[in-house]
């Protein structure tokens, strides 16, 4: 994974360290954490190194305040002083700016906050170093802010922080230093000011950015309406047309009903109000390995998911030379980089797996595409893949519904941008005339 | 109905209830510790016949009872080493351990009493029924408090919900999974030493009948709570007691009808609670 | 085949081998003795291996069965019930009709499988519209079954010749065709093996196995998928009880020639660690049957011959399970050093 | 390649099998093979009498004595078949359950002597032993409403099955005998095994006011003598064995079924070349069914009612009194005047 890499984070400083997926950030990361051991080399630590990961590792059904203190917690007598761990929350939160309700279970929580619920507990320990891996993914453009500010405070305080990100925005707008990580190398480090977006984007993929199809002009009917739509808990009175050749971009803050209205159109929830749209639905889920896939099994019985009953041509057996020759259609033409259809999903990077479910999406061409956060957590090289793959979906006519929780994606594909919060749309963006700060304060709004 | 009917109805319904009780708490303990445990009927097993025969050889029944107890902790020890060190699927770990729980016991029958089926009445603790049952309802509520309270119950949970996390916290999963596992087997132990000496003072083959099943039923219907699991062993104890009653009294009513009531019941209830029975996320799943 | 994991097979064999030794030592009996009379007993004979093949049909069956509803991800530990309910409606059928015996086993067989379909469908319908805990509703059956059982054959379909909890013979061409003449090893194995190879066949090849397999692995990706779990959930109990019922049928039809509330010692239980160890392959269950079956049979004959009593052969199974599991364990550690 | 390792794990044991070898018992002289039923040895009841009437055999005549006991109604004919095959002397059957696979047994080895307790097998070579059960319990109820104080008794029965309405109808009968309007509850606890059970529906029994409890459930019948043992002026009476002894005082008396002489006498007369055939009934006055000697109660009884008790077994004896075997007949049986 790695290979000789060194890196050195100081007192004080903010370090990001960019590099696509698989270059081996999160590795470096849990090493230099202790949660992962090197084969060779050493760590040298000043005090503890707090990481605050990826995919948050709190525990979901403890509340706030028992996952900072778990394994430190304050003591009166044989049990939990509550009050004392409590207010330990609190002042913690108020320190740092982040503020959260302590005795809020995690689950309940929307994204943003349970990342400030893995820094508390990452500070509650006192941190020299802090890691933090890919911070911003699901954040929205002020919590990006937000974030940015506390970081900045806790370097004032003299602790180190390690910003591990591919988004080079925020490299330029917040980090002192930037090294650049590619195939478990250090292939480039410098102070920010020393070098270009260019350049780091040049280190980062060891080669030019590939470029996204352009967008042609289309003019379809309207092939979905959603009229008045309501789930509870989640959505009111929704309303939103697709017209054939369109990319409806869906922007917000996650956990403010975007789930619900998927799932909705895909028929996997009850809701109320009418929803009209084509029976053929290519449906591209949010969660890759828990939503999308079934990682012990074949190539091959993956891209059957949700096919099971065409593979067999309407018979009630499985053709299995049909279900291999779709697979390989699938595999040629997304390139999905494999050994073989037949090996374990497993074995394939998640690039090339989010490949096999957008293939599996895309080859039957359906009428309506739902794609939700389609490149979270995979490389340049597969996301420009994938990006361009639903360009030439709606190139051919395909209604699409774009849910990402990253501006950059939604500007690039979209046609139109609906800004959703709270359940409900609060503004709409036609003709590819995307306003970042307005969308921004929409997402937040009540 | 008079009130010392009532009242003879809820005694009974506690006696009944209590073995289940108590095996039932370490259901909870060791499922949310991460470890599924399917192998209460069998420590339940071993811990009754533990208890008569160490009460018959040493002819004191408080040693007995403790080495019930014990037997039942190093069943619950094996299960959790199998579990974690092993890495044996829990399922069919558990599966194991009954059949040789109940195979050894009708064997070590033969083996140190030379009859099959049955030991020979041993000293019991008869007087410490009542105390039993005490000490189960009590031991329900220190559980619950101790779970929600104390750092080890918060630990004890953070092992049943993310092992990876408490690692990252600085706990050892595998320990107090061995540990929870451990405990629950005395538990269900303690639940065997109650029918073998509590209630009697023998062991025979069979006499569990079920009442480890029972249990984890008990632990997924109050929804892996001590407090919940507690009170759904005492409801089912009610339930038998109800069904003891009204045989004979109800005379269109089938004695077989009746023996089926509580788990008709358990049934029904399942219908009206419309299971939104959510297990520890990480129970069954091992660790690393 | 990898060394560790036959390293690890050997140890296990070894292990039940020390074990079962110990148990002969222990009750005053020499293992060579011992062995002797479980091998002869287990595979001796022609009536010694019919009766092995016996105890694997009955237990084949609800194996079968339970490999159904663990692959659809369900926890069915109701087989025993189901056995019990599909034995009891194959077993008055029985008596009841009368048409060529071909078809009279035919019913038999099919009388069993619904019994038995009902009874697991209920658990089915339970965790489909209400999400109710297979668990506890296949356990809560398991009792009724046999409350139920006990209440008919004694109650309303008493047999008027019948001094026990049964109900009448059936008629003597309804019994099941044997293999070996003048045994118990019937017709009923080559149909259970059938019956495992179209269940290898349907779990791999078809898109109803295929989808209850992918309901079982992942059930969110497969909800989301479009695969009603609820659907899987309700035809995968349906399918795991006709097959446990279908066992009870042939207990009845083929060992015991009626039915009896007492027909199964816990086969329903007993098939649940076949499963296990057969690691829910059809094929592979087949031969855990076998395994299975021969400590049965060869356990009744070592306590003829060397008193050990019936109950003690649990010991072994249970043994046999912990063996087995760690040698996965083993084999798979084996896999990942390489 | 995981199929094929669990095959050949599977087969690892069957390797074991080379070493096999006929272990036939040669059958020289008197040979005894028993199979006990469900229950079991260790019973405290049928299976153990039969037991001992075996023992009494291989002491006084030397007989060679061989045990196989059945977990499952399908064990039957297995057990049976290979005693049958061992060429014993003569091959008990004990329980009524086995009487339609001894059936086909016999029929199958008619040079071999069989004999089956508790049912009626109509074939050359079987002895057919059956008891008055009714008998004795009828005088196990006169004695129990004559000592209740409260005219309040109860009869607690294992499993609800028409044998045991043969003890409940006798007992319920003799109570009427004594007292017309004696309350008598009557009350199955489901199972032969459960003791603690069999307690707390004893005590159950008790607080509603019953005084003596006949107990007839096998191993759960135990739990019924247990509870009486705390309870002042409460009593209970044991069944099939003399349990007399497990709580001394306590126990007024046990309904002896004595299927260990039956055993023994028809091991006898084999050997004395005059072996028994047909249906042998063991009643009151062949001393089949009899109340014991009153050790430990004999005071308390007292000398009016053990008088009393005998004219009612007089009675029962020369015929005047016949105690109902079914329910159905317990509804019309009237107490007769002596």
């Amino acid at each position: 994974m790695l290979d000789a890499v060194d890196l050195t984070c100081e007192a004080g400083e903010i370090h990001a360290l960019v590099g696509e997926n698989g270059a081996g950030k999160s590795t470096l990361a849990a090493i230099a954490a202790g949660e992962l051991s090197a084969d060779t080399g050493e760590i040298e630590r000043n005090g503890r190194i707090g990481l605050v990961h990826q995919h948050f590792a709190l525990i979901d059904r403890l509340c706030v305040w028992e996952n900072v203190v778990l394994g430190r917690e304050p003591r009166r007598l044989a049990t939990i002083d509550r009050g004392a761990a409590r207010a330990f929350v609190r002042d913690l939160g108020e320190r740092y700016g982040l503020d959260v309700d302590p005795d809020a279970l995690v689950e309940d929580l929307p994204v943003g906050i349970r990342q400030r619920v893995e820094l508390l507990r990452e500070l509650a320990r006192d941190p020299s170093i802090l890691i933090l891996d890919e911070p911003t993914a699901a954040l929205s453009p002020g919590e990006v802010e937000r974030l940015f500010s506390t970081v900045a405070r806790l370097t004032q305080n003299g602790v180190g922080a390690l910003v591990i990100t591919h988004k080079l925005d925020e490299v330029f707008a917040h980090a002192e230093r930037v090294t650049v990580l590619r195939r478990g190398r250090v292939v480039e480090r410098r102070p920010v000011a020393e070098i270009t977006r260019d350049q780091v984007a040049r280190a980062m993929i060891g080669g030019d950015i590939p470029s996204i199809p352009s967008h042609q002009p289309t003019n379809g009917a309207v092939v979905v309406r959603v009229e008045d739509l309501a789930v509870p808990g989640a959505i009111e009175h929704l309303s939103l047309h697709i017209a054939a050749g369109e990319i409806l971009g869906v922007a917000g803050v996650e956990g403010n009903g975007q789930s619900a209205l998927a799932d909705a159109l895909a028929g996997l929830t009850p809701f109320r109000g009418t929803i009209d749209r084509p029976a053929a639905i290519g449906i591209i889920p949010q969660d890759r390995l828990l939503e999308a896939v079934i990682p012990a099994w074949s190539l091959v019985e993956n891209a059957m998911l949700g096919r099971e009953r065409a593979a067999g041509n309407g018979s009630w057996r499985i053709d299995r030379a049909a279900a291999r020759a779709q697979c390989t259609a699938i595999v040629e033409r997304f390139d999905v980089r494999t050994e073989s259809i037949d090996a374990p999903l497993a074995t394939l990077s998640g690039g090339n797996q989010q490949k096999l479910v957008v293939g599996r999406a895309l080859i039957d061409n359906p009428a309506f595409v739902i794609a939700y956060n389609p490149t979270r957590g995979i490389d340049i090289g597969a996301t420009a893949t994938v990006h361009g793959e639903l360009l030439a979906a709606r190139n051919r006519g395909a209604a699409i519904l774009l849910v990402s929780f990253e501006l950059d994606e939604l500007f690039a594909l979209s046609d139109r941008i609906v800004v959703i919060a709270r359940g409900a749309l609060r503004g709409e963006f036609t003709d590819r005339h995307f306003d970042r700060d307005a969308i921004g304060r929409l997402m937040v709004s009540a | 109905m008079t009130l010392s009917l009532v009242l003879s109805l809820l005694a009974l319904a506690l006696v009944r209830g209590t073995p289940i009780l108590l095996a039932s708490l370490g259901g909870v303990l060791s499922e949310r510790a991460g470890i599924v445990n399917i192998a209460l009927e069998g420590e339940m097993t071993a811990g009754a016949f533990a208890a008569a025969l160490i009460s018959f050889f040493t002819r004191d029944p408080w040693i007995g009872a403790i080495g019930g107890v014990a037997v039942g902790a190093a069943v619950g020890f094996v299960l959790g080493f199998a579990a974690t060190r092993w890495r044996v699927d829990q399922i069919v770990a558990g599966m194991g351990i009954n059949l040789i729980c109940t195979g050894g016991a009708a064997f070590g029958l033969i083996f140190v009493f030379n009859q099959a089926g049955v030991t020979p009445q041993v000293p019991a603790i008869n007087q410490a029924l009542w105390p039993l049952v005490i000490l189960g309802i009590l031991l329900a509520a220190v559980l619950q408090w101790a779970l929600s309270r104390t750092p080890i119950g918060l630990r004890l949970r953070a092992c049943g919900e993310n092992p990876h996390a408490a690692r990252a916290a600085g706990i050892d999963p595998l320990a107090v999974r061995l540990a929870a596992s451990a405990i629950a087997g005395a538990l269900a132990g303690l639940g065997g030493v109650f029918l073998a000496l509590g209630e009697l003072n023998l062991y025979s083959d069979g006499m569990i009948a079920g009442r480890g099943f029972i249990a984890l039923a008990a632990v997924i219907f109050g929804r892996w709570t001590p407090l919940g699991a507690a009170g759904v062993a005492l409801i089912f104890g009610l339930l038998e007691a109800l069904q003891f009653a009204l045989q004979g009294n109800i005379a269109w009513l089938p004695s077989d009808f009746l023996q089926a009531l509580p788990y008709i019941a358990a049934l029904i209830a399942l219908l009206g609670a419309s299971g939104r029975y959510r297990p520890p996320a990480a129970e069954g799943k091992p660790y690393p | 085949m990898k060394r560790e994991s036959m390293k690890a097979l050997l140890l296990g064999t070894l292990g039940v081998v020390a074990a079962m030794s110990l148990a002969m030592l222990a009750s005053h009996v020499s293992p060579i003795l011992g062995f002797n009379a479980f091998f002869y007993g287990a595979f001796g004979g022609k009536q010694e291996i019919a009766e092995t093949l016996a105890s694997t049909t009955a237990l084949l069956f609800p194996a079968l069965g339970i490999a159904i509803a663990f692959r659809a991800g369900l926890f069915n530990i109701g087989a025993e019930g189901q056995l019990l309910v599909g034995g009891l409606l194959a077993g008055w059928i029985g008596t009841r009709i009368e048409v060529a015996p071909a078809l009279a086993i035919a019913a038999i067989f099919l009388a069993g499988a619904f019994g038995g379909a009902v009874w697991g469908a209920i658990a089915g319908w339970l965790k489909a519209a209400r999400g109710a805990n297979e668990v506890i509703s296949t356990l809560m059956l398991n009792f009724i079954a046999a409350s139920l059982a006990l209440y008919l054959v004694t109650g309303p379909l008493r047999a008027p010749d019948a001094a026990g909890p049964e109900l009448s013979l059936l008629p003597h061409a309804y019994w099941l065709p044997t293999l070996l003449p003048q045994t118990r090893a019937t017709i009923a194995l080559p149909i259970a093996l059938l019956l495992a190879f179209a269940l290898r066949y349907v779990l791999n090849r078809t898109w109803f196995g295929y989808r209850l397999r992918a309901a079982g692995e992942a059930p969110e990706a497969a909800r989301r998928a479009g695969i009603s779990l609820s659907r899987v959930a309700l035809s995968a109990m349906a399918w795991s009880g006709a097959l446990a019922g279908m066992g009870g049928a042939a207990l009845v039809a083929g060992e015991l020639h009626r039915f009896n509330t007492q027909l199964s010692p816990g086969y329903g239980f007993i098939a649940i660690a076949v499963a296990l160890v057969g690691g829910l392959e059809p094929l592979a269950i087949c031969v855990a049957a076998l395994a299975f079956g021969a400590l049965e049979s060869g356990g009744l004959a070592l306590q003829a011959a060397a008193a050990v009593p019936k109950d003690a052969i649990h010991v072994i199974e249970g043994l046999l399970v912990f063996a087995l599991a760690a040698r996965r364990y083993l084999g798979a550690r084996g896999a990942t050093t390489q | 390649m995981r199929i094929l390792a669990r095959a050949i794990s599977a087969c690892a044991l069957a390797a074991l099998v080379i070493s096999c070898a006929p272990s036939t018992e040669s059958g020289r002289g008197l040979s005894l093979g028993m199979v006990t039923d469900i229950g079991g040895l260790g019973d405290k009841s049928f299976n153990d009498s039969a037991y001992r009437g075996l023992l009494h055999a291989h002491r006084l005549l030397g007989a060679h004595i061989s045990v196989l006991q059945s977990r499952s109604a399908a064990d039957y004919q297995p057990n049976l078949e290979a005693l049958a095959n061992e060429r014993f002397s003569v091959i008990y059957a004990i329980g009524f359950l086995m009487s339609k696979d001894l059936d086909q047994i016999a029929q199958d080895h008619p040079h071999t002597h069989f004999a089956i307790v508790d049912a009626v097998v109509n074939e050359p070579n079987v002895v057919s032993i059956t008891f008055r059960e009714q008998d004795g319990s009828f005088l196990a109820g006169a004695l129990a409403a004559m000592m209740s104080a409260n005219k309040h008794i109860a009869f607690l029965g294992g499993q609800d099955i028409p044998l045991l309405h043969k003890f409940e109808a006798g007992y319920i009968a003799g109570a009427r005998e004594i007292d017309p309007r004696i309350k008598v509850d009557a009350k199955y606890i489901g199972s032969f095994d459960d003791v603690a059970a069999g307690k707390e529906l004893a005590d159950v029994e008790l607080n509603d006011g019953a005084d003596i409890i006949y107990a007839a459930a096998g191993k759960a019948g135990m739990g019924a003598i247990e509870a009486v043992e705390t309870r002042r002026g409460a009593y209970a009476i044991g069944v099939d064995s003399n349990q007399d002894g497990l709580a001394p005082g306590k126990v007024l008396t046990s309904m002896v079924k004595r299927v260990n002489v039956a055993v023994f006498d028809v091991a006898k007369a084999y050997q004395d070349g005059k072996p028994m055939h047909g249906h042998v009934v063991f009643g009151l006055r062949e001393g089949g069914v009899s109340l014991t000697n009153f050790k430990y109660t004999r005071a308390k009884i007292g000398p009016a009612r053990i008088a009393r008790l005998a004219r009612i077994r007089a009675a029962i004896v020369d015929g005047r009194i016949v105690p109902p075997a079914t329910l159905r007949a317990l509804a019309t049986f009237r107490p007769v005047k002596l």
